[in-house]
């Protein structure tokens, strides 16, 4: 598909390096999917869906700085949803998120809540501030905080506030990706499932730039099982926008 | 064994590979389309030195195929030889596609490279300096091919574009200068507007059409080239079935290369090739039998 | 009104004009297109002799698009003033396209026939010794140019083929030949077989592209047109809706003509007409404004 | 479409100079409606569907002749159907045909005739061993027979068995245009249909060489009502391959 024109209606400061902006095209989605979002004349960069009609950006670079710039009325280019998302299941679930990785996490959390799943999240963020989602998270269940600063909640990692991950039927993950492998380590791989962030080119599965050895995130995934990760370069490295290979 | 196809020398065990740039930028994606049943895999155009490609949006749908300008992104030959190996594991042969702005470029990469044949890409249609640059003069392809030839022992196919008055002149130039066979085609010139904004869509303004839509164009190639040249034609450019196989071979086609449509299907190998096997069979025809036909009626 | 336009001094109703070839043959047919909405009407490629073209099969589909070898049917310009004239009663410019094999046969033909412009078709990929084996030489282009232009005072404008490796070479010899403007696409070369068979589908063996799957070409080719010329482009290529048109005009095309899409729906011009409208006056813009629009963003 | 391939399964004599082709695949058709048929090697000519599985065909030049040398087990490619077809109505219905003219109208008489439509069919041929499917419109009505030689019925044209033509709901004719020409100058034109034969390019309604003024033979018609073709060239001239015009 040619990208969508999707004009901003909305603008929101999640924390001080996020905002969420909301457009006038709804798509339907799996949670975990993702979108291309094409910055006119900047670049076109993945994005998770945490609503239906928005995506949540983190200010990191040229074109999410791009992203920045823009304000109601202003418009984006959408491609997708494309992509796997998480595979939804029943009992009692775990959700683990780093950062800006509540993103594709939040509206998860809401499905199975309301689909009377019981749910659990581990929010971690860098300072209090930046903790997103919190109260989608708290609609829904449970919610353990971590800050590296300690500013709220445990004084540390995420990964910290894992115990007893056997009573989870399954546990979701998303965030940087070696906070990833470190919940993979920790659990039982076969019921864990995490979103990767790999550099997307094409995102349709066509030109190999996102591959974790053959698997590719943009099509295969973003969502893989632990079990399937297991065996990959998953946690050792990931590929530059070259296809060089970045150590962790 | 009905599909088993010997193509300059590498033997395959179907006549189906995986086209250039198509997951083929890692060791661990080309094993993966070999698992998934191709005959032979190529890598991603490989060049000199790393480089990241063209800026995003780099690949766009269009009306029965794709629209893409990558812009060559690869980690280089110094960091590629350990892809290929990993390729290897799969027991198909591996084809190095590499490019450059010289010959001198094309066989410093192709000396330093070990892989069962050489696709030299002098067709890409956008990538200033190499690609079409370069295959649309015939005496540069076959300056390339020379050299090529010269620094590798391995059989050396030369990718055309099809974007050239006489794509006969090229494969010429390319047979005159020793390869072994020719590859056509590279993708089709295009470019997409974003009738939104006026924005062309691809970071690169404009780009190749790939899939469907091209088919046809590939045919005629593939169809000419077998007239025109000694050497063997491996067609590719728009199959998406058994069918598009089967109309390949017969314009011409030794062997096949799938591209855009293992990115919906990466058993597509595995699919044409039984489907393939089961219409020879009902035919009462083999491979050679179909090979050219469309010559000879 | 918002969609009047002026190309070459005639004055359109709207910038959608039927293309050459399609039901072109007959003064009844065009002025149908003329009734449908069109904002002019070209006429079959008329040549010297009474022509009956290629044997059929003639056109076949293809994906998202045709491939057709006519082979320039057609009953000579002696037989043909009075169809202009049949069509002229629609009360919109006629452009007669003519062909020849020659500066001489070009200028008899212009100098015969009375019409509103003429279209020299220097671009049929598939009619030996005349067509593209005229329009991929670019002394040729501005010799047959020049001399129509001589023999006429009605505007000329070259149709270009997108069979060549730059297409901006022959626009600019269309130019200095003192073309008014040059048409962009004819077809893309093409071909198609029969599997079950091995023969080639089309009676000419090969034939011309046309339909959706062409418009990125065309795209390319009026964006790299508008870039080099000082004289206007009209695109032709692949329109199907309101979307594409509009796409076109954005690559650079002052005007736009529609071709395969009339046999699905001869009410494409003014459906695509009504639905510009809108688009305009939703975003507030004139037909100017997004004239050459993607070359400024 | 491409060309279907069609696997010829036997042929039957009509006539001396007709013969039946029936074929392993099936067309849903309209009656009127036709297919181009592809004599690989030869030509692609139009021929209508007497069957939903055949062709009936005259042998007239090159092509038919190279279609009357296939048999069994020989196969064609088939494109269509193409066209409109006739408009089926109600009532008491007249057919009017001449020579192989008969194809398209015996389907069309059978689909009528079961319906419980009241059909009567004028049958003309040059001699009486040249009639075509005289059976399949006896089981669906009347039939009156006319031949150019006398050897059976009506010695003369088809157009003079007309007779009192206002007590039919509807006239289906299909024949040589100039008997046609007559039959559309004898009845009221908006309560009758003729299927034309115009010769055919493209056979999609694109190139315009079927073209009776500004309607395309292979795809607004074959079959126009008498009170469009009126104000046409019909019955006047014709168009051979070259466009030029050719006074019947
Ligand atoms: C499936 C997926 C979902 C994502 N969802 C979100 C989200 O919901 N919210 C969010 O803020 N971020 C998300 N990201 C990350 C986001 O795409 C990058 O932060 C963004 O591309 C950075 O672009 P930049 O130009 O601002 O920064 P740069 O300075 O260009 O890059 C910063 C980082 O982003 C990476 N990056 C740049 N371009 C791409 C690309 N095309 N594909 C992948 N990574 C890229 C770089 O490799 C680098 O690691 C997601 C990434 C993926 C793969
Ligand atoms: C809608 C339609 C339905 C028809 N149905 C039947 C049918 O059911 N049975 C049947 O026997 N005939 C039918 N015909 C006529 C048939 O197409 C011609 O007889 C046939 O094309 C002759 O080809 P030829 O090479 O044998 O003869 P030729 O010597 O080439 O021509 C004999 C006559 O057929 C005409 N003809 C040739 N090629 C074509 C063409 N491509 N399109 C139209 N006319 C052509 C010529 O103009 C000439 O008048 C139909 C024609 C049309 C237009
Ligand atoms: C995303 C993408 C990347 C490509 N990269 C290369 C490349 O690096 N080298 C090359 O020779 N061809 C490249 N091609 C061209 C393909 O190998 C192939 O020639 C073309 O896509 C036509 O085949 P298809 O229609 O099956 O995709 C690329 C094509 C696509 C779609
Ligand atoms: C059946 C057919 C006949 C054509 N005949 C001519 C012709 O006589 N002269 C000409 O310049 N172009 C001819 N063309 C090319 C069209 O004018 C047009 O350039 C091409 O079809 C692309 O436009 P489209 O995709 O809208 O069909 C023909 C195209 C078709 C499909
Ligand atoms: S980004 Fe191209 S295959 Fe995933
Ligand atoms: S035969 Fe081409 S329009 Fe009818």
């Amino acid at each position: 598909m040619k990208p969508v024109n999707a004009v901003i209606t909305k603008v929101v400061d999640e924390t001080p390096t996020i905002r969420t902006f909301f457009f006038d095209t709804s798509f339907e989605l799996i949670p975990g999917q993702f979108v291309m979002v094409w910055i006119r004349g900047v670049d076109e960069i993945p994005m998770a869906l945490p609503y239906e009609n928005a995506i949540t950006v983190q200010k990191v670079g040229p074109a999410t700085s791009a992203l920045f710039e823009l304000g109601e009325c202003d418009s984006i280019g959408i491609r997708g949803p494309f992509g796997n998302g998480f595979d939804i299941t029943k009992g009692r679930i775990l959700l683990v998120a780093g950062g800006v990785g509540a993103a594709p996490l939040a509206p998860l959390a809401e499905k199975a809540g309301s689909a009377g799943v019981e749910v659990t999240t581990l929010l971690g963020a860098r300072t209090n501030d930046e903790i997103l989602f919190r109260e989608r998270f708290e609609a829904a269940g449970d919610v353990r905080i971590a800050t590296d600063d300690g500013s709220e909640g445990k004084h540390g990692y995420v990964t910290q506030l894992i115990e007893d991950s056997k009573k989870y039927s399954q546990i979701y993950c998303c965030g940087p990706e070696n906070m990833m492998k470190k919940v993979l380590d920790m659990v039982a791989p076969s019921k864990a499932q995490f979103s990767l962030h790999r550099y997307i080119k094409c995102g349709i599965g066509i030109c190999g730039a996102c591959c974790v050895d053959g698997l590719r995130v943009c099509k295969d995934g973003p969502v893989f099982s632990g079990e399937v990760l297991k065996k990959t370069e998953f946690g050792v490295y990931r590929r530059n926008e070259c296809g060089e290979r970045v150590r962790f | 064994m009905m599909l088993a196809a010997t193509v300059t020398g590498l033997k395959l065990k179907n006549p189906m590979m995986l086209a250039a740039g198509i997951m083929g930028t890692t060791g661990g994606s080309l094993k993966r389309a070999a698992q998934a049943g191709a005959g032979a895999v190529v890598t991603k155009s490989i060049g000199i030195a790393p480089k990241a490609g063209h800026s995003n949006p780099s690949m766009v749908d269009v009306d029965c195929g794709y629209l893409n300008a990558m812009g060559l992104p690869n980690p280089s030959y110094k960091n590629f030889q350990e892809e290929i190996d990993k390729a290897k594991e799969s027991e198909v042969p591996v084809i190095a596609s590499i490019f450059g702005g010289s010959a001198d470029e094309f066989s410093e990469i192709a000396g330093a490279l070990c892989a069962d044949a050489f696709e030299l890409n002098v067709s890409c249609p956008h990538a200033r300096g190499y690609g079409a640059e370069i295959g649309t003069d015939p005496k540069l392809v076959e300056e390339i091919t020379h050299a090529v030839k010269s620094a590798v022992n391995a059989p050396v196919w030369v990718k055309l574009t099809p974007n050239v008055t006489d794509i006969k002149s090229i494969g010429l130039a390319a047979q005159r200068g020793g390869a072994d066979a020719v590859v056509a085609i590279n993708t089709v010139r295009g470019m997409a507007i974003d009738i939104e904004s006026g924005y062309p869509i691809l970071g690169n303004k404009f780009g190749g059409i790939s899939g469907r839509a091209i088919k046809p164009v590939a045919i005629k190639c593939v169809y000419d080239l077998y007239e025109a040249l000694d050497i063997p034609v491996i067609g590719v450019g728009g199959i998406s079935d058994w069918k598009d196989a089967v109309e390949f071979i017969m314009a011409g086609a030794r062997a096949v290369q799938i591209g855009s449509a293992v990115g919906e299907n990466i058993d597509i190998f595995s699919d044409i090739s039984s489907c393939m096997d089961a219409f020879l069979t009902e035919k009462e025809w083999t491979l050679d039998d179909i090979y050219g036909m469309a010559h000879e009626v």
